[in-house]
């Protein structure tokens, strides 16, 4: 009078043990689709993370939109529209790595993630020359704000959140490189096959979540009217 | 046998076979474990190491609260300690309380699964929970912090002491959290036994599943609201500070969209663990498994919908109080069939008396009158009069302390033999429950009568002519405390004895019971695979029809 | 059944208080049935079906969709009419009638600040004529405050940074307290004030004298605290620094030229004067600026200001 | 029965990647002339609606939510909260009505020059007819 019977699970007789199969889960594919179901969530959490700056980005813009319209003319688009290109060929050359993956092209594979892996430098190294420029006129976030000859007060608040938002980004955006190094390195070892790509994958849809989030960052933050 | 050619991640299998307490020893292998059931064990000792603390400072409170004026403390002392006893309760207690102590240990073996989807996550989970912790009670060397729990600004964001440490303990606090809530949905979702459709998941997972929801959802917002906070003492960004433009309000929106749903994250649990409960100890059929089942995913998102009922003084408009009042009463709606569909379930059932049924008992009871409660403070016109007063003080206590806290001892009741395969002295683990029960009411039904008479909370000083009712309380709160340190001690004193209980003592019909007490390191011996329904409880138990479901069954 | 609701909520001072009262013992009653109701059926349950043997049999119950309805749809019932009735109340508490009193209140660490119509001022004392309908505007200049009179039911934040407001018509003579009830900090619990019902003749002592603590003033004391209320200190010191005013150090039986050429010595009819018409002479030097107060202070705070001005050598 | 392959959607191949890319490139072309026009209050929609076809596409081509019907739905769950998040919030704020004193001409302006200026403080008692006062 149990709830179950057992029944020797014999799969593990049956084949050699996969490699990069943990121990706890009876296939690949359990194991592929509970990662992915895990990782969706923690992009979920991504999501609200960011979310709520958002949220507060909108409201206080609600609140003041003269300050706001009037601080993003400090911003140059043309650097911003460039580091949206950049993210999105990345976002390309990421999705090109994962299919090398899919399809079991190691080199193609290292080719493709070395491509993201330097488009996100770029992004960076693009960032680092507006956030300088910003230091320099003194338009810094909060109490720090500092820009001479402003006509519409309140701008500081438009700074406050341009640097705890891309400054966010900018942070994920690392985390991404780093994870993206951690794939070459492991490529190289030929970790992966058309069997086994799950970090890949992982690594990947987090990487477009980056590049999504950028995708509304830009027209809010450089192209206010 | 399925286990042989595995990898091991604890670097051996010679233990495998061994029970997970004994598999392998020292404390180096505890504090490196991904076993879910050890980490659920550290859990649990950390919750209960923090509930003393928490509790202990919730005596000195009451103590200063004897008599008006000092008593034994002064005013900035006391603000120090009901904002740290709230922090610790909420933040180091209750929310990791269930999920993460009870749920980790058993959630994997109700579903016969050997572990958790993601084991080292669970482990990396636990040590953010240290981290936070840690960093929890160095403001104690940082000079304290006096915000209430709530952390309302400009208050907060002005306040000298430790305010930026506390909000990023409980930053940090969040992911761990979060990542509890990743692990149980993926668990959940894939690592199912064999058969083991969506209407055979024993109702606890039902529960667990509907707070893992909370807890992705709710909880960055959390974070990102408390890094706003730092970041509006360290910067003066603006969005809180009147005086920059700001508006304090928006803060209490931010806050209550995390910590309305975390009070769901609280009591969903704890109805988990009672709808385990009332069916093994009735020997009956949960009734309305669906309507139980689906009423915590409704609890859970329809949390999401009135967070700001604790605004309704706060300055918001009038029309979004109405909004937000009329959709809380909504939760009234599942609260009340469980409760009903709870009782039914003992109708004619066979009820045995033992500690965990007299724990869920007095769960009832107490949630019955903590949720209706709920309601006063619900409806607009009486939460003006009552809001921020001992009345909000004690409703909480009776859905937190009385009914989450009680929950989680009839859980730890229930699958104490299972978690360390021996059994603690029942008749005085009933004795201590009776205690709890009473020192508990003796607590805080003053309190609903002070705060209904206007005793505003967070009060160091009181008027004279509240001074009865809380000597009430205080007495009320060392029977309280007398009947938890005896509880302990019953639970504690059995570890003495000798391993040796049988694997089911109370009859159950989840997968748990069918693991050894305490189980192995893999949970089971074979994959099980299901055959009958989690409350089948008829001589020859039908046979479910096994449903082939994707991922689970290959 | 008022002795149940005074036993519970204390009598109420308040027209809106009864509506607030009766919702509050319905969900009361409600309540305690529930509670009596619940625990009858599981103690009678835990009585009757008590387990005897271990191999007792159970019937086979999944579930009965008939009851499980009755109990979902009578308790939306319930709590839909104590949402109307909950509403109700607040609404009625939230539009103030036109012809209300207005009474600005300042909230700060930790003490409130009434300032009636006429512009006097007090401190943690409010005075309000009985049966008429009183509104009061709040604001807080540091954290936020709430302002709580359990008598009348009513309870509303205190914002720094915007006002908020709140109405009530006082029913009983006598006096109220008000509690700070939004935590802000360590004087949190003595940041009580309270509010003094009068009956139209009381409240006509209190319009002509002011309220006791007025009254009892030596003359002095209350010149200083119409300098420090009234806002003259906004623009006269009384350390001789010059503000937008001349300071009132030592002005005092002094000759004042004004820009008319002519000198005039400072006496009791000069500040009189100086307070009700201000431009009648404006001292050389300044502008024009100084706001009369004609119809804003009493002829004993002008007495006071006159003998605190004195004390001034 | 089992699987070695941990999936067996159809594998998206590059032709349709640069296809995305290109049309990702579009868009960002468009957000940014678009954005010299004035639609008024419109005008943020109209930025987000783009950049919504964008995330779109991202999410369904690149994060192949297109195959993968159950994380769709997780993430489309998220987003759903968000935005209750964001309305519930902003209708709060919009529809509070502002309450002035009588004696208050003006609507309290809490707004400082940048940077940092003095706070000011509403009604500091002022008689009459006057407007508040900026303590220095
Ligand atoms: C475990 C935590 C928990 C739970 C489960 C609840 C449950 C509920 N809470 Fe509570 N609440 C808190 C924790 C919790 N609360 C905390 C911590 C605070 C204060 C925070 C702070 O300020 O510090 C708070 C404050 C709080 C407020 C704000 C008060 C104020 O500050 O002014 C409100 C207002 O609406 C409220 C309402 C409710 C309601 C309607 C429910 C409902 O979910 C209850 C539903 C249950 C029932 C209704 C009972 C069961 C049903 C029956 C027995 C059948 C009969 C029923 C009917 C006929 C209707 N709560
Ligand atoms: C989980 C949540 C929780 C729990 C359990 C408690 C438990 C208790 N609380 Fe508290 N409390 C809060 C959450 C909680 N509280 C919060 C959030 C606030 C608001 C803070 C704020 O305003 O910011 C608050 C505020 C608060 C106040 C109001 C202070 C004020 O407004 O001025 C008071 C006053 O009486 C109080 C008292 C108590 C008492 C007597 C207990 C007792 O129940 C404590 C009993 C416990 C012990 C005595 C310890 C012994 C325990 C064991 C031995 C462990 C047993 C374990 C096992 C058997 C596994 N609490
Ligand atoms: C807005 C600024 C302002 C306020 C507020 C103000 N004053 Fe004056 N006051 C002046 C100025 C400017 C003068 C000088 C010009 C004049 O005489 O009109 C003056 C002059 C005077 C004088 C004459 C002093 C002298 O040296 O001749 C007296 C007395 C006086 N004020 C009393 C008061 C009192 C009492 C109050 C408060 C109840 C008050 N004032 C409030 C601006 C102010
Ligand atoms: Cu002012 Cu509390
Ligand atoms: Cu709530």
């Amino acid at each position: 009078m149990s709830q179950s019977t057992t029944v020797p699970s014999q799969d593990h007789h049956e084949h050699a043990h996969p490699p990069g199969l943990q121990h706890h889960f009876i296939d690949m594919r359990q194991q592929f689709e509970a990662s992915k179901i895990g990782m969706w969530l923690f992009l979920v959490t991504e999501v609200l993370l960011f979310g709520g700056l958002f949220v507060g980005y909108g409201i206080m813009h609600s609140k003041h939109p003269e300050a706001f319209i009037a601080a993003h003319t400090h911003l140059d688009w043309r650097l911003g529209a460039l580091n949206t290109i950049v993210l999105l060929v990345s976002s390309f050359t990421m999705v090109m790595g994962v299919w090398a993956a899919q399809t079991g092209q190691k080199k193609k594979l290292i080719g493709y993630l070395t491509t993201t892996f330097l488009l996100a430098g770029a992004f960076m190294v693009v960032k680092y020359i507006e956030y300088s420029h910003k230091f320099h006129e003194g338009l810094l976030p909060g109490k720090f704000y500092a820009h001479q000859g402003d006509t519409v007060p309140g701008q500081f608040m438009f700074f406050s959140f341009y640097f705890m938002m891309t400054g966010l980004h900018g942070i994920h955006v690392l985390l991404g490189m780093v994870a993206i190094a951690w794939l070459i390195w492991r490529a190289q070892k030929g970790h992966f096959s058309s069997q086994y790509y799950g970090p890949v994958d992982m690594v990947g849809l987090y990487w477009h979540l980056v590049d999504l989030i950028w995708i509304y960052l830009f027209p809010l933050m450089y192209l206010l009217t | 046998m399925a286990s042989e050619n595995v990898m091991h991640a604890n670097g051996h299998g010679a233990g495998a076979h061994a029970d997970y307490l004994d598999s392998t020893k020292g404390l180096w292998s505890w504090l490196t474990t991904v076993d879910h059931k050890r980490i659920g064990l550290m859990y649990l000792w950390s919750v209960v190491f923090f509930m003393i603390t928490g509790g202990l400072l919730a005596l000195l409170i009451r103590l200063e609260l004897l008599t008006p004026g000092p008593t034994i403390m002064d005013a900035e002392l006391y603000n120090r300690a009901f904002t740290l006893h709230g922090a610790i309760m909420t933040f180091l207690v209750i929310i990791p309380g269930i999920p993460a102590a009870l749920g980790n240990f058993i959630l994997p073996l109700l579903l016969g699964a050997k572990d958790v989807a993601f084991p080292r996550l669970n482990l990396t989970s636990y040590y953010i929970y240290v981290v936070g912790a840690l960093m929890a009670l160095s403001t104690l060397i940082l000079g304290g912090v006096d915000t209430g729990w709530t952390f309302y600004t400009p208050y907060s964001s002005t306040t000298g002491g430790g305010v930026s440490m506390m909000v990023l303990a409980a930053f940090v606090l969040g992911f761990s959290s979060i990542f509890t809530g990743v692990n149980f949905i993926a668990t959940i979702h894939k690592m199912r036994a064999p058969g083991m459709g969506w209407f055979e998941l024993p109702l606890f997972a039902w529960g667990m599943y509907a707070t893992a929801l909370i807890q992705i959802l709710a909880t960055p917002v959390l974070g990102i609201t408390l890094l706003l906070l730092v970041m509006e003492r360290v910067l003066s960004v603006g969005i809180f500070d009147p005086n920059l433009g700001g508006d304090p309000v928006l803060f209490q929106h931010f806050f209550w969209f995390y910590s309305h749903p975390a009070v769901y994250i609280m009591i969903l649990p704890a109805m988990a663990i009672i709808s385990e409960v009332i069916p093994v100890f009735s020997k009956k059929t949960i009734f309305g498994y669906k309507a139980i089942a689906f009423s915590s995913v409704a609890i859970a998102l329809l949390g999401f919908l009135v967070w700001a009922h604790h605004m309704f003084t706060a300055g918001m408009s009038l029309f979004a109080g109405a909004i937000f009042s009329f959709i809380t009463f909504f939760i009234a709606v599942p609260s009340a069939i469980k409760v009903f569909n709870w009782i039914a379930t003992m109708w004619r059932g066979s009820i045995s008396m033992k500690a965990p049924m007299i724990h869920a008992i007095n769960f009832l009871l107490i949630f019955t009158i903590g949720g209706l409660t709920g309601l006063f403070l619900a409806a607009l016109s009486t939460d003006v009069h009552l809001h921020d007063t001992y009345f909000v003080v004690a409703h909480f206590h009776y859905v937190m302390a009385g009914s989450n806290m009680i929950a989680l001892l009839a859980g730890l009741h229930y699958w104490w033999p299972k978690m360390f395969g021996r059994m603690y002295n029942e008749r005085m683990a009933a004795i201590a429950a009776a205690l709890i029960f009473i020192g508990f009411n003796a607590t805080f039904l003053p309190q609903f009568l002070m705060g209904s008479r206007g005793m505003p909370r967070r009060y160091y000083n009181y008027l004279e002519q509240f001074q009865e009712l809380h000597v009430l309380s205080t007495i009320g709160s060392w029977i309280l405390a007398f009947g938890l340190f005896m509880c302990l001690a019953v639970l504690l004193a059995s570890l003495r004895g000798k391993k040796g209980v049988a694997s089911n003592p109370w009859g159950g019909k989840t997968l748990e019971w069918e693991a050894l007490s305490p189980p192995i390191t893999h949970n089971f011996e074979d994959t099980p695979v299901l055959v009958h329904g989690p409350y089948d409880y008829r001589p020859q138990p039908v046979p479910v029809v096994v449903e082939r479901e994707q991922g689970v069954t290959h | 059944m008022t002795w149940f609701r005074d036993f519970l909520l204390g009598t109420p001072a308040a027209t809106h208080a009864s509506d607030v009262d009766g919702l509050y013992i319905f969900i009361t009653l409600l309540t305690i049935f529930f509670f009596f109701f619940n625990g009858a059926l599981i103690f009678y349950a835990a009585k009757r079906w008590k387990r005897r043997s271990d191999d007792e049999v159970t019937p086979h119950i999944t579930h009965d969709t008939r009851l499980e309805l009755i109990w979902s749809l009578i308790p939306l019932a319930v709590v839909m009419l104590i949402f109307f009735w909950g509403f109700k109340g607040y609404v009625s508490a939230w539009v103030a009638p036109n012809d209300a009193m207005e009474i600005v209140v300042t909230g700060k660490k930790w003490l409130w600040e009434f300032e009636y119509p006429d512009g006097t001022r007090a401190l943690n004392d409010l005075h309000v004529p009985v049966n008429k309908p009183v509104k009061l505007i709040m604001h807080a200049e540091d954290v936020i405050h709430s302002f709580y009179v359990p008598a009348f039911r009513l309870k509303r934040d205190v914002l720094p940074g915007r006002y908020t407001e709140m109405w009530f018509t006082a029913t009983e003579p006598g006096v109220h307290q008000v509690y700070c009830t939004e935590y802000c900090g360590k004087g949190h619990s003595d940041m009580l004030a309270r509010i003094y019902v009068d009956t139209p003749e009381e409240y006509e002592v209190f319009l002509r004298e002011g309220d006791e603590q007025v009254r009892k003033m030596p003359l002095k004391d209350l010149g200083k605290l119409v300098y420090e209320n009234k806002g003259c200190a906004t623009c006269h010191s009384i350390d001789g620094t010059r503000g937008q005013g001349p300071t009132f150090k030592g002005i005092w039986g002094k000759m004042e030229r004004g820009t008319d050429g002519k000198e005039h010595v400072v006496d009791e009819n000069y500040i009189r004067e100086s307070i009700l018409v201000p431009n009648a002479v404006v001292v050389q030097g300044y502008e024009p600026i100084m706001p009369t107060f004609q119809g804003l202070l009493r002829e004993r705070e002008l007495l006071g200001m006159i003998e605190y001005i004195k004390s001034l050598q | 029965m089992e699987h070695t392959h941990e999936h067996d959607h159809p594998i998206t191949g590059p032709k349709t990647y640069m296809t995305i890319l290109g049309a990702l490139v579009v868009l960002t072309v468009i957000t940014v002339w678009i954005a010299q026009f004035d639609f008024g209050a419109a005008n943020t929609v109209v930025a987000l609606l783009v950049a919504s076809i964008k995330g779109a596409l991202v999410a369904l081509f690149f994060m192949h939510l297109r195959h993968d019907k159950f994380n769709a739905v997780i993430f489309v769950g998220g987003l759903f909260f968000l935005g209750v998040f964001l309305i519930f919030s902003l209708f709060d704020i919009s529809t509070r009505q502002t309450v002035l004193p009588s004696n208050l001409k003006e609507p309290v302006q809490a707004f400082p020059g940048a940077p940092l200026g003095k706070p000011v403080q509403p009604g500091t008692g002022m008689p009459k007819g006057q407007a508040p006062v900026v303590p220095e």
